[in-house]
């Protein structure tokens, strides 16, 4: 069913009886080419671009809850590629691309609003260091630009300049950065994998996987019933590490929570993402009118997906020393999310040891943004069991060659990442 | 005076009549009464209409009289202070308070916006994801920021919030929240035993619904049995009693989140104080007395000025003595709702009619009706008739079918009660259905927890005592806390019947969330196109979302999704329920850490004397450090440090580095235990010696550097970088008690006793011959490179002397007791007068080390290893030591990789600048060619010209060749020279001199 | 020759103004800068537990404590800072490391931090009030006891605080060892916490 | 969260670091290659109880192994590392 103003148009003339659902509710079939596991971002991007890009449609998208339910529900919303190292550079920028046609690609408007994302900056180190980034970013074709104090006080006159612990000396600023609204990428996805066939199968957890002879993966069990499978794609950050367990793997992943807080909606207050240097806080205002921010995570592992107040607090005491008018605006909801948090800060988009088990795990808290990008790539990685180049550097055995991909430079040390 | 207060009744309430208080309300003078809340003070003067609702701008008055208002939000006060979304419901007023309504224009009364609701046919949930996508770049010109302004409610100040916030720490045996019956019951019982008891209540007065309800309790009015309670708790000396205080979440360990609005009942915090202070209270045990929340029932035209929850309407009435209405409907399915209307009849207002959803009605209530003479509908409202102006006309389908209309100028609607079960479930807990109440109640808590009263389901006001009473028992029994508790309050149970009934079929829009302005055929909608986990409906339609965090429509939005889908309402379940209980200040998470305040500062021993000398400082962490000592005529800080840099390098200098981290290493097994975590050897070392060090992480990668001496068999003096001082002590401790158990050896940060300075330049000795005992030799060979001991200062005073050099230069660093540091620079300054001497600060220092080709923060960068910096020679072969496994993987020791080389611009003339990327002469900068990029840069002024040290790849072997220094962030790429990283005295002859 | 003077100066020389502080009337708390004192780290060897703590009674008279306590002995506290290690508060620096060091040869490791701390003592009617502004300490007289010491932090900074005894007109009496560095900054965050109450400031050079 | 630790007692979250699973063992010096990779990077990650490593910095600066629920957050046995308070071994 095609979406656009004239639909709804005409759907509002018969009292919008005659919506169709907007993804099918498929029930399990014995056997797929592919099987992804996880139903979020991740997952139903790579099975609309297996679908799409590979002509691969006989695909089911396996989800134990309802679609969504995990980390593309609960981020930030954050779209950026803003990233310094080789590995990270290419790839966010090919998501990015992806961000920039996706609602006509997937006919859903899921609000991508490039209105900026603006990283600043405290101290000439930190400058430097953004420098080095953004000359990056240029050098890969990506926009980016080093704002002074002086272009900042016009743009943002709201910013801690006079009174500040850590006076705001400039920026690095993405223009073409911003933010998408979660849900309905996940909602875009599954309905544009639907019409092309793909099966998203909600209320289905793994819980095995089957194995031939030879150790080859032919398959998952799951609380539907065993679905034999071609080739089976793990999607499933924040349970990368269980699930890898059925299969016998160990990953270099933690997971940890993060926390997340949306304000009371206000009117336009803040106009793009920012993120402040001297402590730790970003926010963005929704279209909707609360201030959605973040932090840190809380820094021990957790599965439990809520967090403790010293995070909380501290985020909010980076937000009043950056933005010290929002002391009156209220925090309306704090939820958090199961981060993958890999070794060096980085993905894994990599065939497992396992014959026919391919793996895409380690966002970190940066996944939501990767989203296109990692469907697009994941996809690649399936059907043609090779990389793309562009997800090249993103190897499981890369800890072992000494190969890290460390933007932050922290180390086997996730919760420092 | 100003307002007449038209609706006010003459007697009653528990509001001061003495203390009349004027407020303005959207530019009008009204007047209330000491006592009274925003929203009752409005009721008293009759108005009603009071916002505009967030998506068709609808009219809308006030609905509840409590936290969970999703309607009359207001902007309260003005200026800095103003505070979008205000609840009139809870603002408490005070005198000359002002509030504007919000979310329209040009006015309440006539709002633009409002048109709509023409489009509402269009605007129904989740319209935004299926249209606005063509052309996409119309997005965000066009389509977007007009959402957004559309979007949102009030505004928030947009200048800084000028009061103060604090944070605080409580601990008691229980804490209890909610003050109800079953809260002072609970507080009775538990502080009785002795425990220590924390009582919290949102409200400014205690008591919770008996303060609108009444009742008899122990024989007694129940204002009178609450004012007994209340002395009983104040005399006891463990029992706080913290009112204005919401207990918003919960935390691991028994941690519970409260804040307390210490002075929003005033126009501004008094001096000295805070406006808003949020407690961290730790508690053994949790009673959750936090009550039950009277539910809407979705019928079209309930978001109409006047239609009111039936508990409100008591509210109004009986606490506030406000009428919101003179001819009252009451539509309820449940028997409690009936007290509405004797609340009514008692005030002697008229009852119009009372539409009753059950199929039965007790003979008492057909009694009232007959003696008040209204009639009972069997049936559902189906429709209001009625604007901004409030209601007129009610219309009633009956029950088989006909229909009725009723006359009336509020109606009161009881859909029944929803337990508080919010704190309950923020572990992530699922409430579970009750079918004989018709409601969600607590399954489980976080541990520690427990839900009493009407919070756990229990509405009777008898049944509510006992829970609270034997839950306060219980859990000061748990704390371990036995004393008398006294006899438990006793109270009739009402009889408490529902049918439930949560949407009446009808033409209109019948709202769900009316904040949201989700309608029951959005929910419809959202089924249809397969949003039918609770979760999706909630994202799809928004419901919930709104500042009143689905308190009055969640339940509704469900038992209708639960209707459409087929299921029954606990197969549909709940969504996930999330903290904090109510809307918190993100200032008040933010305490007193604001502004300058933000982080603690750190002050080196000399900081007042350097700032006495006009130093301009920079933020280190945490520290201030003098980055430059300006004087009389520089022009710029170039100027400064180059004078400072020249004076080093021809006369002397001292520069305060006590920000260093320093760390007493002590026992038997030091030496053996610094092998193990330098990559070089220390216990070979000296006694009297020091020598530069270098740490890895276990990962192979540089963790940080510094000198560390020997001052006695089985003592050193460890130094660290100023930006890892805390982590390497961490990382110390941890190979001392987790890694290497079996060595003796202790460790102690001293980096607080000493002050430290490092004297440099060739007349380092001549001054330091005026500060140090004649009887200490400081010759080249009385005191060679790298020598480390205790001297004895003029006067008597004892310090550490080490001859370690930073800046290439002859140089002494010294170390007095901190409480000296300020003496040590002035004397400093006295000594080396006559030898011209300079205090430098941090740029210099920069300076000299990049002279000198020493790394530091920009190249121990956390991805580069000892190769990378040139020092992999230190590597010992002989020992094992931290990260000495992983360092030797293939990717480290690549012959490509990125290394620290000198770099130095081809044209003297051009500024060198950090963040450039190293580009092969002659080619397109691109992904397959950037090679590296600069790290530090500085001018030197020995060279008289700007150089830095970069890493670049193979660079070392690429010694002279010229390359791009490409910069097209700041439009910048010039020709630069590779060249050896030590710029100043290769040789090293000058710091051994 | 130069003329030297060796002034020592505290780390709240410059930052405390002695006087009134705050609300005005009846002050809630009082605020005091001890400013001569010596203090050393004693920290037990590997296995030396017990002579240390011998070593301790031979010296002062009293065991070290074991446990989180302050101990009061004729011219020192003794005060509780680790697993195996205390320190010695002593008035006037009566205690240095030469006078500790040969009773202690051998079973510990002696770290001299006279000048790595600030000393503040808070006292009266509100010192549990304002103190509940900066510690996550329970100070209820039924937990945290008179002698009762805790490692703890403030303001993200470790701190040494221990109760001391009553004053006499039975207010509660707290002290507390900052670092030196950040003791200005944190004295700022204390002033802020006691001005709604009132505060009396002063310095003193003994501990009382 | 709130910690028991052996030596202060109760303390609240802000006074610890974390860093992790207590169960890799550092491989001794002649290991090889694989079983430091293995110590460094890999991680069972348990959902679930798990033995971890906190830093009491904020208070004593003893490391503790922590027994703690990931799932549920829920502290069942803390301990010093083996050598908190080691001055008492063979005493």
């Amino acid at each position: 069913m095609k979406y656009s103003i004239f639909s709804l148009a005409r759907a509002a003339l018969s009292g919008h009886k005659n919506w169709q659902p907007t993804w099918r509710d498929a029930a399990p079939k014995d056997r797929y080419d592919v099987v992804i596991i996880g139903g979020g971002g991740h997952g139903l991007a790579t099975a609309w671009f297996l679908a799409s890009e590979f002509g691969i449609r006989n695909v089911a998208v396996l989800e134990k809850g309802w679609i969504g339910s995990g980390n593309a529900g609960r981020n930030t919303t954050i779209i950026r590629s803003n990233y310094g190292l080789p590995g990270n550079t290419g790839f966010y920028e090919l998501s990015m691309k992806l961000w920039e046609k996706m609602e006509q690609d997937l006919n859903y408007n899921a609000m991508v609003s490039q209105r900026g994302v603006l990283n600043l900056y405290h101290s000439d180190a930190q400058r430097d260091a953004f420098a080095r980034r953004g000359n990056t970013m240029r050098i890969n074709g990506i926009d980016a630009e080093l704002l002074d104090q002086a272009a900042l006080r016009k743009m943002l006159p709201f910013l801690n300049f006079d009174n500040a612990r850590f006076p705001v000396q400039g920026g690095l600023l993405q223009r073409r950065g911003g933010t998408a609204r979660h849900d309905a990428v996940v909602w875009g996805y599954a309905h544009a994998a639907s019409e092309l066939g793909v099966d998203i199968i909600q209320n289905c957890e793994v819980t095995g996987f089957t194995r031939d002879a030879n150790g080859k993966v032919t398959g998952v069990e799951t609380s539907r019933g065993k679905i034999g499978a071609g080739k089976v794609g793990m999607a499933v950050a924040g349970s990368s590490s269980r699930v890898a367990a059925m299969a016998g793997l160990r990953l270099p992943i933690e997971s940890h929570v993060l926390q997340a807080f949306v304000s009371e909606a206000i009117k336009p207050l803040i106009p793009g993402v920012m993120t402040f240097g001297a402590g730790h806080f970003y926010v963005s205002q929704s279209d909707k009118g609360g201030l959605v921010f973040g932090g840190d995570i809380d820094g021990y592992n957790s599965y439990a997906q809520r967090g403790n107040l010293p995070v909380m607090e501290d985020v909010c005491e980076g937000g009043m020393a950056l933005i010290p008018m929002i002391g009156r605006v209220r925090l309306l909801r704090q939820w958090g999310g199961i981060m993958d948090m890999s070794m060096d800060g980085t993905p894994i988009i990599d065939k497992s040891p396992i014959d026919g088990l391919y793996i895409n795990a380690g966002w970190c808290y940066g996944g939501f943004k990767a989203t296109p990008g990692s469907g697009l790539v994941f996809a690649h990685l399936i059907a043609r069991d090779q990389s793309h180049k562009e997800a090249a550097l993103f190897r499981l055995d890369r800890f072992q060659r000494g190969a890290m991909i460390d933007e932050k430079g922290q180390g086997a040390q996730p919760n420092l990442h | 005076m100003a307002g007449d207060q038209t609706n006010r009744l003459n007697n009653g309430g528990l509001i001061d009549r003495s203390t009349a208080l004027n407020f303005r309300f959207d530019g009008k003078t009204f007047s209330g009464f000491k006592g009274d809340t925003l929203a009752s003070a409005l009721v008293a003067n009759g108005v009603k209409l009071v916002g505009r609702s967030f998506k068709y701008h609808r009219p809308r008055g006030i609905l509840t009289a409590g936290s969970e208002e999703p309607n009359a939000l207001v902007e309260l006060r003005s200026g800095a202070r103003r505070e979008a979304n205000t609840k009139a419901t809870t603002a408490e007023l005070y005198e000359g308070l002002e509030a504007a309504s919000q979310n329209r224009w040009p006015s309440l009364n006539f709002d633009v916006m409002s048109v709509n609701q023409l489009f509402a046919p269009i605007f129904v949930a989740g319209f935004y994801y299926k249209t606005f996508m063509w052309p996409a770049k119309f997005w965000e010109a066009i389509y977007e920021p007009a959402i957004r302004r559309a979007a949102g409610l009030g505004r928030a100040a947009q200048v800084p919030d000028p009061d103060h916030y604090e944070k605080a720490w409580a601990h008691c045996d229980v804490v209890i929240a909610g003050s109800g019956p079953a809260g002072l019951a609970a507080a009775l019982a538990a502080g009785r035993s002795g425990a220590r008891v924390i009582l919290c209540e949102e409200d400014f007065v205690l008591g919770g619904r008996l303060l609108a309800d009444g009742g008899t309790i122990d024989g007694l009015p129940a204002a009178e049995w609450v004012a007994r309670a209340v002395a009983e708790l104040t005399a006891m000396p463990d029992v706080r009693i913290m009112t204005r205080t919401t207990l918003f979440g919960v935390y691991d360990g028994g941690t519970y989140g409260a804040i307390e609005r210490v002075n929003d009942h005033l126009p501004t915090p008094p001096e000295h104080q805070v406006r808003q202070r949020l407690w961290r209270i730790v508690a053994r045990r949790c009673v959750v007395a936090a009550g039950s929340i009277e539910r809407p029932i979705v019928f079209a035209g309930n978001d109409t000025p006047g239609v009111m929850m039936a508990s409100a309407m008591r509210s109004y009435i009986n606490r506030y003595a406000a009428t919101p209405s003179r001819r009252i409907a009451l539509f309820t399915n449940n028997e409690d709702g009936w007290r509405t209307a004797e609340t009514a009849i008692a005030a002697g207002l008229q009852v119009a009619a009372v539409i009753d959803a059950r199929p039965d009605v007790s003979p008492a209530h057909r009694s009232l009706a007959s003696k008040g003479g209204f009639p009972v509908l069997h049936g559902a409202v189906a429709g209001v008739d009625g604007g901004k102006g409030g209601v007129r006309k009610i219309s009633v389908s009956l029950t088989g079918g006909a229909r009725a209309e009723v006359e009336a100028d509020g109606l009161a609607v009881s859909g029944g009660w929803n337990p508080a079960v919010g704190l309950t479930s923020y572990h992530r807990g699922r409430p579970k259905w009750r079918d004989d109440i018709a409601a969600f109640v607590p399954d489980g808590a976080p541990p520690g927890m427990v839900a009493a009263g009407a919070a756990n389901g229990a509405f009777g006001l008898g049944a509510g005592l006992r829970e609270g009473f034997e839950a306060g028992a219980a859990a000061a029994r748990d704390a371990g806390r036995s004393g008398n508790i006294g006899s438990m309050p006793v109270a009739d149970d009402e009889a408490f019947s529902i049918t439930p009934l949560w949407h009446v079929a009808g033409k209109g829009k019948a709202f769900v969330d009316q904040q949201h302005d989700v309608t029951a055929s959005d929910v419809e909608l959202a089924q249809r196109e397969g949003f039918q986990s609770v979760e999706h409906l909630k994202r799809y339609t928004t419901l919930g979302m709104a500042t009143d965090q689905g308190k009055t429509s969640n339940v509704a939005g469900l038992a209708i999704m639960a209707a459409v889908s087929g299921k029954s309402i606990p197969e549909t379940g709940t969504t996930i329920y999330r903290p904090p209980y109510v809307p918190v200040a993100i200032g008040a998470f933010a305490g007193h850490h604001r502004d300058e305040n933000f982080h603690a500062t750190r002050l080196t021993p000399s900081h007042h004397w350097a700032a006495e000398q006009g130093a301009i400082f920079v933020d280190t962490g945490l520290w201030k450090r003098a980055q430059w000592y300006p004087r009389a005529g520089e022009k710029d800080w170039l100027e400064s440090v180059t004078r400072e840099v020249k004076t080093v390098r021809s006369g002397v200098g001292f520069c305060d580095v006590s920000t260093l981290g320093k760390i007493d290493v002590h026992g038997p097994d030091a030496g053996a235990f610094l092998d193990r975590v330098y990559i070089n050897a220390f216990s070979s070392l000296a006694v009297g010696k020091a020598r530069y060090g270098l740490m890895l992480r276990e990962d192979g990668i540089v963790y940080d550097d510094g000198t560390t001496s020997r001052l006695a068999e089985d003592h050193y003096f460890l130094t660290t970088t100023t930006a890892k001082a805390g982590l390497v002590m961490q990382h110390l401790e941890f190979c001392r008690q987790v890694l290497f158990p079996e060595l003796d050896v202790q460790l102690t940060s001293v980096s607080d006793q000493w002050a430290q300075f490092s004297i440099a330049g060739p007349k380092t000795r001549d001054l330091l011959k005026e500060i140090v005992d004649p009887a200490e030799d400081l010759s080249n060979e009385g005191f060679p490179f790298m020598g480390a001991r205790e001297v004895k200062l003029r006067g008597g005073l004892k310090a550490r002397l080490f001859r370690i050099s930073f800046s290439g230069e002859m140089a002494f660093e010294i170390s007095v007791p901190a409480r000296y540091g300020e003496a040590m620079a002035r004397n400093l300054m006295i000594a080396g007068k006559p030898f011209g001497v300079t205090p430098y600060g941090t740029e210099a220092l920069g300076v000299m080390r990049i002279e000198k080709g020493h790394v530091a923060g920009p190249e121990l960068n956390g991805t580069t290893t000892a190769g990378d910096l040139g020092l992999g020679k230190m590597m010992s072969t002989k020992k094992d030591f931290i990260g000495r496994v992983m360092a030797g993987r293939e990717a480290l020791v690549a012959p490509n990789r990125q290394v620290v080389v000198g770099i130095k611009p081809t044209d003297k003339a051009r500024r060198l600048r950090s963040g450039a990327h190293i580009i092969p002469k002659d080619e397109t900068p691109g992904p397959g060619n950037d090679q590296g990029y600069v790290t530090s840069v500085c001018f030197s002024p020995v060279l008289d010209q700007w150089i830095g040290l970069g890493l670049v790849e193979r660079g070392r072997e690429r010694i002279g060749e010229v390359v791009r220094a490409h910069d097209p962030l700041r439009g910048e790429d010039y020709d630069v020279e590779l060249c050896n990283s030590v710029f100043y005295d290769p040789d090293g002859g000058r710091q051994r001199g | 020759m130069a003329d030297f003077s060796w002034d020592i100066r505290s780390p709240l020389d410059r930052a405390l103004t002695s006087g009134p502080y705050g609300a005005q009337g009846e002050a809630g708390v009082s605020l005091t800068e001890i400013r001569n004192f010596g203090l050393v780290q004693v920290m037990a060897r590997r296995g030396k537990a017990g002579e240390m703590a011998k070593a301790a009674k031979a010296q002062f008279g009293v065991a070290a404590p074991e446990t989180p306590k302050a101990v009061d002995t004729a011219d020192a506290t003794l005060i509780w800072s680790g697993p195996d290690q205390f320190l010695v508060l002593s008035k006037g620096g009566k205690h240095t490391m030469e006078s500790l060091a040969p009773g202690f040869a051998g079973s510990a490791s002696l770290s001299d931090q006279s000048h790595a701390r600030a000393l503040i003592s808070v006292s009266g009617g509100k010192a549990c009030a304002m103190l509940a502004k900066l510690s996550s300490i329970d100070l209820h007289p039924d937990v945290f006891a008179v002698g009762a010491a805790a490692a703890t932090s403030m303001d993200h900074t470790s701190v040494t605080l221990w109760r001391g005894k009553d004053r006499a007109d039975r207010q509660s009496v707290f002290n507390l060892l900052v670092f030196a560095t950040f003791a200005e900054s944190l004295w700022h965050t204390i002033l802020d916490s006691a001005a709604e109450y009132g505060a009396t400031i002063g310095h003193s050079e003994e501990l009382a | 969260m709130r910690i028991v630790c052996p030596f202060c007692g109760e303390r609240e979250l802000g006074e610890f670091t974390y860093l992790g699973d207590a169960k890799p063992q550092r491989p001794a010096a002649d290991a090889g290659e694989e079983a430091v990779y293995d110590y460094v990077y890999l991680r069972d990650n348990v959902a679930g109880v798990m033995s971890e490593h906190w830093y009491h910095g904020g208070g004593c600066r003893a490391w503790l192994k922590v027994t703690r629920n990931t799932l549920t957050h829920e502290i069942s046995a803390v301990e010093p590392a083996a050598g908190a308070g080691a001055a008492k071994v063979g005493a």
